[in-house]
């Protein structure tokens, strides 16, 4: 299953995308079911019970309240590891997908990231990317995404599974741009975009 | 797993047994009590061969929990005919055909009496309406319509003689 | 022209073959007294289930049982390093150039299908072994996967090694030669691209089996869902090492096959063997799931086609070339069905002059493919029918009477073609004419022509097919590739007090072999329909058989009672002579009686013999006492069942929905034992013929991932969606069994996808519609509109 | 869960909750218990009367089987964007009642659904009955489905209630199912017809607006019919159901 899509947001700079986009914390949240996503230095052995039990009740602040030094540390990298667990929500169904996402580009103004999960008897592949493009009126975000699932969801979920993922999708990019919005917004003021710009 | 003990009476035979919570009706009808009759055919409520009557309507017994039907009346294939006598729709079935390999079959019987039910003279359009939920895959349907109209008449001619 | 059914009590001895009597088998199945595979319970069971792939393509790097054997009711699990036994499931026919790969029951280090096993449960209970499956936690590593047979031979990533390029085989049939030159001299040409989609059976009871081994006297009964219970004893003995003669493979009632029960899984071998491992009854019940997974599937071709005309519109040349989808792994037959049961049936009903057809065979990572009804017979049917519909609209003529212009002629038979085999009778123009006057054709023109007018738009669509049963002989067979006999054997033996018990080979699942075998019994003994019994799908109880499938129980089964009651009547004839004191020239046998000729009061009746050869008081000479004979039929030929179907559509362009407005069939199946049971055949194969026209496809995703994977997924036809049909028939008896007969289990299949597609193409010929594939959804039917510009 | 799917700790059937259960007149609403079977709803005549489009879709979900078994309450609660009732419910202008922790809610029919299996119902919540205006005579209605031939669920599904007053609109309420990732309002229809007189023509124009508010990127695009088709079938169907519903008020006003 492939999707894409562009979304625009006005008032606000490729950085400031750049950087809320880069925010491991803001990306969880807006992915719909995440129940955490943490770096992890090993893809193939990852204690998914250890990291549920180790998170903390609350996230740290995103943008635009965010200390910006707190969100370039824990930026997503280039390489690097994510372990996520994905609690989906079908009707009385509720699968946990274990998922590793791995961050495979990110040269600003292009990051790519894919992922595979696995619950019960069911797993799925995932790759995703965005590309930021400075408009006149401010940043357009172009986002493709493919999704492909095996296994028994795939087998008996067929009716339900291509909207359902086309759900997570939308939603996850329309969470997005909500969240980009508040940062555009916090912009009236201008404080945001001068503090970045000092940060950069 | 938990297990619970229910009472089901099937064709008028009271049964009590213990079933576990997630037992289907059909199993618990067909691997504990022995009535092999309701055949299972997919796990998607679509074929209807577990077709039994609860309460007198008929339901998908793979899509029944048996603790559901706790204290409920069963009506299986087994108890269609009478004192050795073929209901109408069995002899339906029997004179025009209407089946080859047999595993819809019961199903297929236990829709077709509860339309019959119901609508005592159906046309073409209704008995294939009506079947909807069972499907077949020897027949090609059209002596099942045919045995369903068979049995139409027949039950027609026996309430004109006043049987019962 | 429905058939009038009649009780069997009402019906003469001397009418009862060819009486439309009711069927003996109903019953049980009426009342659900039958017995189907997973009605058996047996002291001590467990349930098997199995581990499959997940992926359609992947190598496993680790299988981790560890939680599943800890789980509570669990007896065992078994993974490939378990298996002490050869496990490998052998191909039935083999070609020249095939190349033939491993299929292991258990896969170990690579799965190339979704579905392909990889460990099995067995556990004391059936909901616990499905639990302890979902336990079990396999590493894989996935690899591209190909579905498409056409895709897969150009440059997909191979499935085995021992098969590079992923070719199984290549085979040509015809004259390429004369061919080219007949194209290179004609007039006109017409051509299609088309596939021929991948189907599921989808009988509508599951594959399973339950197992029974006794440790004392190492006899190993399997009761499973079968069509040829022989077939299964020989290559299980093969599959799990053990003895032929102490394997028992027993076919309760089988709810349907359509092919998918002739082939020999792994799963049913598998319970066998766990059944042995643990010393006691093991039974496996396929969900239906797994059925979509793991049964084989049919059809799955991609074919180019051409026909070439001359200036009379005569047809001069036929060149197909077909890829042939075989799956992941050669199944039973696989190799013979898109070659020697295909190739040699693209002649239809035509003279043709020159036709050469290459397939080759490709794996690709979907189950494997094999006999569906019809098998190989409806892919040339649908080709040579579509390409018959386009040859007459290029040639600008009628395609009925473009149809009769080439037909065959009746004075031709014997007619042999120009790939391979010689049609034993016919007569094509009758079953046209009688539909043409079913249909009211000319009038249906005149109708047609007005509702264009206004805008509705009528289809009609013939089918002149024609298919090839009870495949034979036996030498034939083996000179092919086949690796087993396809004679029938049978055995008529008569009780002490005048009954009978016969026993044959086939093995049916819902054709009502018994009442058909019955009243061939009973009219070649005289005797009356209810003294007869019949026996079937138990090797147990009948020594040898090949099973039913190809529409050959009929023709060789049946055939073979014919003979064994002959060989019966011939010695009872002996006896009679001898205790009527009369020369056995002088002895007639007519109704049962055998009457010394001018003499008509000195008579004896078979059923007296029957008493007299047990009590064995006053045999002739040296005459062994009682009164049985086996026999083992192989047949001379093939026979050749055709007709005439035809469906009138009306499509509304702008939603792509289509309306049945008539089904007309006309067979011609040869003599028919029980025309009520051939109706029903009638019936049932025309409504898979129009699922696959319509509905049905297993359709997967790029990596091979089943989509139609449940019945709320793929459609199997409800009553809805099938047309009344109507049906009639011609005899023209073949020549080559004593009986006549022809075959007509898979006539409809074979007849009715192009008969449709046919009907659609027609109707919408003011848009420019020339070709839609199979099947022809709402949304196939609107799109081939809207992408002609949607106007005419 | 027979597909192993879900794997719940604990299932509670309320099947036995008679409160839960049943039809009733109470002056301008009908009170129809969350338990009420499809087969009950379909064979209440007076539903057929006063609600006619949700006693029509009832009619058309599933099979006699499920019919027998399935309720009104599992359906609306379980938010199948491909089932019959939830565009039927839009158009009735159904009230759905609930109960929690803090007694009742009432929420309307245009407001539950979210999205796909998505309601406005809480974790904590039960829905208990839902509330059906009564039609006053003029009130006519309508539903056409197009089933999907092997799940019988709507490919597109729409459901219209017309107030007509001498043949002309004078409110209209036009809910779809099938199209959409949940079922949906289409207000642009409603507006079209709106205070038209019950023509071809009107129809066809009303139809023809089906799609106009409906995000693309959550159309339901699947194996059974793309989201194109779908587009396009729900402007046949649209027009379907409202001639249905003018022919139904044609003879309601000649009755």
């Amino acid at each position: 299953m492939e999707f894409d899509g562009t979304f625009t947001i006005e008032d606000v700079s490729t950085e400031e995308v750049w950087l809320a986009l880069s925010d491991p914390v803001l990306i969880k949240q807006c992915l719909p079911g995440c129940q955490f996503m943490t770096r992890v230095e090993d893809p193939d052995a990852v204690d998914f019970e250890a990291l549920r039990e180790s998170e903390p009740d609350d996230d740290p602040a995103t943008l635009p309240e965010a200390d910006l030094e707190d969100i370039s540390d824990r930026a997503f990298e280039e390489g690097a590891h994510y372990a996520a667990l994905l609690q989906l929500s079908v009707g009385s169904v509720k699968p946990s997908f274990r998922t590793v996402v791995t961050i495979d580009e990110r040269d600003f103004p292009v990051m790519n990231a894919s992922g595979e999960g696995s619950a019960s008897d069911s797993s799925f592949e995932m790759a995703s990317g965005m590309t930021l493009v400075e408009t006149d009126e401010g940043v357009d975000i172009e986002w493709h995404a493919e999704a492909d699932v095996f296994g028994t969801i795939a087998q008996m979920g067929q009716r339900v599974i291509s909207p359902v993922a086309n759900r997570v999708v939308n939603r996850f990019f329309s969470n997005v741009e909500d969240r980009l919005t508040e940062v555009a917004d916090d912009n009236d003021g201008g404080g945001l975009r001068d503090r970045i710009q000092d940060l950069l | 797993m938990a297990a619970h003990d229910i009472t089901l009476t099937v064709n008028g035979t009271e049964h009590e047994l213990t079933v576990q919570s997630r037992e289907l009706l059909v199993h618990a009808l067909r691997d504990q009590l022995e009535y092999t009759g309701p055949n299972v055919g997919c796990e998607s409520t679509t074929c209807g061969a577990c077709t039994v009557h609860i309460d007198g309507k008929a339901a998908k017994s793979c899509t029944v929990l048996a603790v559901q039907a706790d204290e409920q009346e069963i009506t299986t294939v087994e108890g269609l005919a009478e004192d050795g006598e073929f209901h109408p729709i069995q002899e339906g079935f029997q004179e025009e055909h209407g089946l080859q390999c047999g595993y819809c079959t019961p199903g297929m019987m236990m829709t077709a009496t509860q339309l019959l039910a119901e609508n005592p003279d159906p046309d073409e359009d209704e008995i294939r309406e009506a079947l909807e939920g069972n499907l077949c895959r020897c027949t090609g349907y059209q002596n099942i319509v045919n045995a369903v109209e068979n049995a139409a008449e027949q039950m027609d001619a026996a309430a004109a003689r006043g049987d019962d | 022209m429905s058939v009038e059914s009649v009780d069997p009590d009402e019906v003469d001895a001397a009418d009862i073959l060819g009486s439309a009597i009711e069927r003996r088998e109903d019953p049980a199945l009426l009342t659900g007294d039958a017995e189907y595979t997973d009605d058996i319970q047996l002291p001590q069971m467990a349930h098997m289930a199995i581990k499959r792939s997940q992926h359609a393509h992947a190598a496993i790097d680790d299988i981790d049982t560890a939680a599943a054997e800890e789980m509570d009711e669990v007896v065992a699990v078994f993974t490939a390093e378990d298996i002490d036994v050869p496990g490998n499931l052998p191909v039935g026919w083999l070609l020249d150039t095939l190349e033939q790969v491993d299929h292991p029951i258990l896969a170990q280090d690579r799965v190339r299908y979704q579905g392909d096993a990889i460990a099995v449960v067995v556990a004391e209970e059936r909901y616990a072994a499905h639990d302890a499956v979902d336990a079990i936690n396999v590493d894989y590593e996935r690899l591209e996967a190909v579905t498409s047979p056409r895709a897969a031979l150009n440059g997909a990533a191979d499935l085995h090694d021992d098969a590079p390029g992923n070719t199984a085989f290549e085979w040509e049939i015809g004259d390429e030669t004369k061919t080219d030159q007949a194209f290179a001299d004609a007039s006109h040409t017409a051509s299609v691209d088309l596939e021929n989609q991948l189907l599921i059976p989808n009988a509508m009871e599951p594959r399973g089996a339950v197992a029974d081994y006794n440790p004392s006297t190492e006899e190993l009964e399997v009761a499973m869902t079968t069509q040829n219970p022989h077939l299964h004893r020989l290559l299980m003995s093969g599959v799990i090492d053990h003895p032929e003669h102490k394997l028992q493979i027993r076919a309760p009632d089988v709810g349907g096959g359509f092919g998918s029960k002739i082939h020999h899984y792994a799963d049913e071998a598998l319970a066998a063997w766990a059944a042995k491992q643990l010393e006691r009854p093991v039974k496996w019940i396929a969900t239906r799931s797994e059925t979509y997974l793991t049964d084989a599937q049919g059809r799955g071709h991609e074919t180019h086609g051409e026909i070439a005309m001359d200036d009379e519109g005569d047809i001069v040349g036929l060149k197909i070339e077909t890829d042939a989808n075989l799956g992941a792994y050669l199944s039973t037959f696989a190799p013979a069905v898109p070659t020697y049961l295909y190739g040699t049936l693209l002649s239809g009903q035509y003279d043709i002059p020159a036709i050469h057809c290459e397939v080759t065979g490709a794996f690709t990572n979907v189950p494997p493919v094999d006999a569906y009804r019809g098998a190989g017979r409806p892919e040339a049917s649908y080709v040579v029918e579509r390409l018959i519909d386009l040859a007459a609209r290029e040639v600008e003529m009628d395609p009925a009477e473009f149809r009769r212009q080439n037909f065959v002629p009746d004075d031709a038979f014997p007619y042999e073609t120009q790939v391979a085999v010689v049609y034993d009778s016919g007569d094509y123009e009758k079953t046209l004419d009688r539909a043409l006057e079913m249909l009211e054709y000319e009038d249906f023109r005149e109708r047609q022509a007005e509702a264009r007018e206004n805008g509705r738009y009528l289809g009609l669509g013939f089918s002149a097919y024609i298919e090839a049963c009870g495949l034979a002989p036996s030498e034939l067979a083996g000179q092919l590739g086949a690796q087993a006999g396809l004679w029938e054997s049978s055995l008529v033996r008569f009780h002490p007090s005048g009954t009978v018990t016969a026993f044959c080979g086939t093995s049916g699942h819902g054709q009502g072999h018994d009442t058909t075998y019955a009243q061939i019994v009973a009219n070649e003994l005289g005797i009356d329909y209810d003294d007869v019994d019949v026996v079937e799908g138990d090797t147990d109880e009948i020594p040898h058989g090949m099973g039913t499938y190809g529409s050959r129980s009929a023709a060789v089964g049946g055939s073979s009672l014919v003979t064994s009651a002959r060989k019966v009547v011939e010695k009872a004839k002996s006896i009679a002579a001898h205790q009527l004191e009369a020369d056995e020239d002088d002895i007639e046998f007519e109704a049962g009686e055998f009457r010394v000729a001018g003499a008509p009061d000195r008579s004896m009746h078979i059923q007296e013999i029957a008493q007299q050869a047990y009590l064995a008081h006053d045999m002739p000479g040296e005459m062994e006492p009682g009164l049985e004979a086996t026999s083992f039929y192989d047949p001379d030929n093939f026979v050749f069942p055709f007709g005439m179907h035809a469906a009138v559509v009306e499509v509304d362009p702008d939603t792509g929905e289509l309306e049945f407005e008539r089904y007309v069939a006309v067979d011609d199946v040869g003599n028919q034992i029980n025309p009520k049971i051939v109706e029903g055949q009638i019936h049932g194969g025309v409504a898979q013929g129009i699922g696959q026209a319509r509905y049905e496809g297993a359709e997967y995703d790029d990596n091979g991932q089943l989509l139609t994977g449940s019945m709320q997924d793929y459609a199997v036809p409800k009553a809805e969606h099938i047309p009344e049909m109507e049906t009639d028939s011609t005899v023209t008896p073949s020549p080559h069994n004593p009986l006549g007969v022809k075959g007509v289990g898979e006539a409809g299949t074979i007849a009715a996808p192009q008969a449709v597609v046919n009907a659609v193409v027609d109707a919408l010929e003011p848009f420019g519609v020339d070709h839609i594939d199979m099947p022809l959804k709402d949304e196939k039917i609107w799109r081939a509109v809207h992408e002609n510009g949607g106007e005419e | 869960m027979k597909n192993g799917l879900a794997k719940p700790d604990v299932v509670v059937d309320i099947g036995h909750i008679e409160s839960m259960r049943g039809i009733e007149k109470n002056g301008d609403a009908t009170s129809i218990g969350a338990l009420t079977t499809y087969a009950e709803i379909d064979d209440d005549e007076e539903l057929w009367a006063d609600a006619t489009v949700l006693a029509e879709a009832a009619s058309e979900i599933g099979d006699t089987q499920v019919r027998n078994r399935g309720t009104i309450g599992g359906n609306l609660a379980h938010s199948d964007p491909a089932s019959d009732l939830p565009g039927a419910a839009i158009a009735s202008d159904l009230t759905l009642v609930v109960e929690g922790p803090d007694g009742e809610r009432r929420i309307d029919a245009d407001e539950f659904f979210v999205a796909m299996y998505m309601t406005d119902l809480a974790e904590d919540e039960l829905l208990t009955r839902i509330e059906v205006p009564r039609g006053d005579g003029a009130t006519s209605g309508a539903y056409v489905k197009k089933p999907s031939p092997s799940s019988g669920y709507a490919l597109v599904g729409v459901a219209a209630q017309l107030q007509v007053d001498d043949g002309t609109v004078t409110a209209a309420r036009i809910g779809a199912n099938g199209v959409m990732d949940h079922a949906v309002r289409l207000e642009p229809v409603e507006d079209a017809i709106e205070g038209e007189r019950l023509s071809d023509d009107a129809i066809s124009a009303a139809a023809e607006r089906a799609a106009d508010d409906l995000e693309e990127a959550m159309m339901m695009d699947d194996l059974q019919a793309s989201a194109e088709f779908r587009s396009h079938l729900l402007e046949t169907y649209t027009k379907r159901a409202l001639e249905r519903a003018a022919e139904r008020a044609d003879a309601t006003v000649t009755a």
